[in-house]
């Protein structure tokens, strides 16, 4: 009898049934095929930590195409996304290989539409955060000191101004830029760990993941270890991302290679060195792409053909934080 | 903090086959009404009893996200505030108040929220600011806390008054707190949820169905007649088509809140 | 030779000698008296949780007069501090005394204005997060999708609208409300724990405290325990509030009473409670700032006087949070 | 991620007295500049040379916060970029992005900004977007990262630019990715800090006093003449009255970077 009041497509219908189940540990492979779709708006974040790089290659096992990525620093995995012909729009406020130089595919898509052209919305860092900030909040714009006076606005229509209906402080009118939402139709990140609910724990740099998530309509957790649920009711600040916010959560170890996972590996830097030169050559890089992802199975048969003695060298020793007491009522 | 917290009870026990009392009535009648529902953003007090019984009866998945931060709480004792310690050791999340408000409120991830109020008109506006002006008030109440934002940001409301009489159901508030979206509607403001859906008194149920729609009356409560309820409404209470009786607590329902829910009685006063 | 073009009064000037100093621990009294000034707008946040208490009764015991007090729930330490004289304006969005009844003093200043009248400027929860947000952020006004349709931007000419540069999901132009910024001369909260330099960390409700010391001038940082520099430095992420924000730190073990300390010990709820009668009655509040505050020389006394049986009815059991691994490069 | 980041060292070593590389002249000259400085906002590579030597020499009190949300770090080992996991372990704080970039960077707290360009004009504005057209580039480079944040908030920003060329140190740029405070005026919108106030390069030093002041040679390495330095500058550079002659590396500087810095020569190329 009661209808809410709800408009088609609203951000109030993301509250769909199956977000609160009690289990959302899948595969890989069923998570990317059913909340990936051709099209679709993917956002995929991990500030050089918990890069999503499993899940990225899982969307090029199973081909996706004319995606929009969103990823504040478009490195290795967006180039080897762009490579497999799964991308057609980029957003990012950084679009290199970290600094050991160049992604090869994303400059041949810009510079000379080679293979094909690449549309490309540039932003700062700070632009993209506050994008996700938007979303996640449902606000239509979000303002930040940035863009006076750049040539950003002049290549990106979407960086606009506002009048402040306040007085600046020197008693003068005050305009600020804007930028607007981004609602990723899915955002996948990855992170230590999570309960099968769920929800997820990440400690070291923790980036802007959980806005990226709360943006979203949709959103993959990629885990390093699934945990008992007692595990992270035990310190319930360190969840960045409630187990409302998520739809599935996939259980990949390793799979943010080439970064890092702190307390569990370390970057791998030589790749990323080696990245340009693979990158460099289509031939080479669709090899690369022909041997290590569309020939592995899955992120496990990826880390497992890397070899123990390589992650032997990527290992970390422990550095424990100490724990802090919640106490408990007598 | 947003006029739902109840004080404590005064423990005295009630047994399997006492008289059910009026905030037994008045849970279990707002538990039903969960009844598929999913998150839940409440206060304590009425809103906790509801909702745990909503949990063990109509809505398994339920989930309440309290405004000062816990999502997911597993408290071992009943809560006395929505900050109550036992909320927080044990729960799945505790977040910093940016991110419950912008990212979980006002995102659009819960479905229903509670609100109590000292006055509410036929719209579901609700005031918990000043009884009087507001500049020189006879009684200065709270004021929103986040009242204003679970109104406007929350799929829909509910709301429980224990007191149904025509100061507080007012044909006029004294001061607008927190309207519903026909307000915001016509200050330009685009509403975001439905507003008040259900208001649950000790007289019976009110609802409405949307923007646009007022609340009428759509259940008496055994032994309440009609005219009972809207003599003590301050506006000219419309009825839905035919006015339901609400069904009594069930044996079942009534053993679960005194026994599971709320053994000690702090809000079954 | 170079001077840094900063206007006079600007946040940029916050960046002042003595932030990044080694040692900034400091007496709750020399706290006080260095940084809350007659006059002052101070913020003492802390959401139910870890209210600064002992730092309020400070206050009243210097005599500070004329302070707007920013505080999101106005709670028994603002009856207080009314009580005491110290308080022309108050800016909050919840004016009781949690569900535990009335606040006396609150009620007679500003139904009666008696003994003399409160300025009071009312905001709804998130209106005041958002209010410190772009104090934090130095914005000139934050976005919320609240205030529409209510009576509050009668009241409260801070509460205006701006336009969105962007169409709304029909098409058609879009409405928001906005607040202004709260940028405090002296922002206190109280916190479990904190090294020499100010590096601050808080678990359980962490509430609006990190951002009401981003949005301060000053900072005092009142903490349960003074811990080593390595305990903060074994769990980062733990850390709420930098060094660089702080300016004092002060040790005041108990001095949330009657809020809590999570894992510390639990909230006297039976104060709460009786508080409605003591400050119903002008003469009996008196007499109770005459003995609790007054008559206590600092809060260590406030703590001792209420006695160790007392303090045994709060203690909490032990609740540990599990470790996490921060690794370490071999 | 601010375009600051150097590659890897080769590792080659360096005895005490031999002779000064452009990296340790660059590091110590900018390290100086440093003196009493406390929040720093830097990437790696040179900035951590120069930041690390000030805090052994002139700023004792010197805190580098990085882009990724470190503050405080105490690495174990040398970072090889901002996101090391050396930069986390030990760290005083680790903040998320929003916090750090609104309310550490925007919110005004941080006193020196290092950044690098492809391009800088007189007025210190930067290019780290492109080569030739937007839209069609002859190279495209990694965009602002937070480049354009930390010239809008930093109280001043000083560039380390290894190349002096007039293409590098050009009349026009390609692409303004990151403007001074000039053009940030003149697009009606209020600079918060001065802007680039120190540029050194392997030549010399420029440095300009803030709004409307523009680049100005005041310095250079000995052996270098005006002439030169103006003649690989792409605008019309003028001098600060007389031109200083920047005093040499000292041998205790030396010693410190070498020895206490960067040992394994990481960024000491």
């Amino acid at each position: 009898m009661i209808t809410p009041h709800t408009e088609p497509g609203s951000a109030v219908e993301r509250t769909t049934p199956g977000r609160h189940g009690p289990d959302k540990v899948t595969s890989m492979r069923e998570a990317v095929a059913a909340f990936v779709h051709d099209g679709d708006t993917v956002s995929l974040e991990g500030f050089t930590h918990l890069i999503p790089t499993a899940a990225g290659h899982e969307i090029i096992r199973q081909g996706r195409r004319d995606l929009t990525v969103v990823r504040m620093t478009a490195d290795i995995v967006v180039d080897q996304m762009l490579a497999a012909g799964c991308v057609s729009r980029l957003v990012s406020s950084f679009v290199g290989n970290s600094s050991a130089g160049s992604l090869g595919e994303l400059r041949r898509r810009i510079e000379r539409a080679d293979p094909e052209p690449l549309a490309f919305e540039e932003y700062s860092h700070y632009g993209m955060v506050c994008r996700y900030l938007a979303g996640a909040q449902r606000l239509p714009f979000y303002p930040l000191r940035s863009y006076g006076g750049s040539d950003l606005p002049s290549v990106n229509p979407a960086l606009r101004k506002v009048l402040s209906p306040y007085p600046g402080p020197d008693g003068e009118a005050e305009e600020i830029y804007v930028v607007p939402p981004v609602n990723p139709d899915v955002t996948v990140i990855h992170a230590q760990r999570a309960d099968r609910r769920g929800n997820t724990q990440i400690w070291g740099l923790t980036g802007v993941q959980a806005e990226a998530v709360f943006a979203a309509s949709r959103a993959i957790v990629v885990v390093e270890e699934l945990v008992d649920d007692d595990v992270v009711r035990a310190d319930p600040n360190r969840t960045a991302v409630p187990a409302h916010a998520v739809d599935a959560v996939v259980v990949a170890p390793r799979g943010a290679h080439p970064s890092f996972a702190q307390g569990y590996y370390d970057r791998d830097n030589a790749f990323y060195r080696a990245w340009p030169e693979i990158s460099g050559d289509p031939a080479r890089l669709r090899e690369w792409l022909a041997e290590w992802v569309y020939g592995t199975a899955d992120h496990a048969e990826y880390a497992a053909k890397l070899g123990e003695e390589f992650w032997a060298g990527l290992a970390v020793g422990e550095a424990l934080s100490g724990p802090v007491d919640y106490g408990r009522r007598l | 903090m947003s006029g739902t917290e109840a004080e404590r009870g005064d423990g005295r026990g009630s047994g399997p086959g006492a008289p059910v009392t009026s905030a037994e009535l008045l849970a279990v009648v707002a538990s039903r009404e969960l009844a598929s529902r999913r998150a839940v953003f409440a206060g304590i007090g009425l809103p906790t009893l509801a909702t745990e019984l909503a949990r063990l009866t109509v809505a398994p998945d339920i989930e309440v996200v309290y405004e000062s931060g816990v999502c997911g709480a597993h408290p071992s004792h009943l809560p006395e505030t929505i900050a109550d310690a036992v909320l927080i050791t044990g729960a799945e999340a505790v977040l910093p108040m940016p991110a419950l408000f912008g990212s979980v409120l006002q995102g659009g991830r819960i479905d229903v929220g509670f609100l109590g109020a000292a006055q509410i008109d036929r719209w579901g506006g609700l005031n918990t600011s000043v009884i009087g002006r507001w500049d020189r008030p006879s009684v200065r109440l709270p004021g929103s806390g986040g009242a204003v934002e679970v109104m406007a940001n929350a799929r829909e409301v509910f709301v429980v008054m224990r007191r149904h009489t025509p100061r507080s159901f007012a044909e006029a508030l004294d001061f607008c707190t927190t309207p519903g979206p026909e307000r915001a509607l016509a200050d330009g403001v685009r509403p975001l949820g439905a507003g008040v859906t259900r208001v649950v008194t000790e007289l019976g149920v009110l609802a409405r169905d949307g923007v646009g729609d007022e609340l009428r009356l759509v259940a008496v409560h055994p032994g309440v007649t009609v005219e009972q309820v809207r003599a003590a409404t301050g506006w000219d209470l419309r009825t839905a088509g035919t006015v339901a009786t609400v069904e009594p607590p069930g044996e079942a329902e009534l053993r679960l809140l005194r026994e599971e829910v709320d053994p000690r009685r702090v809000y079954l006063r």
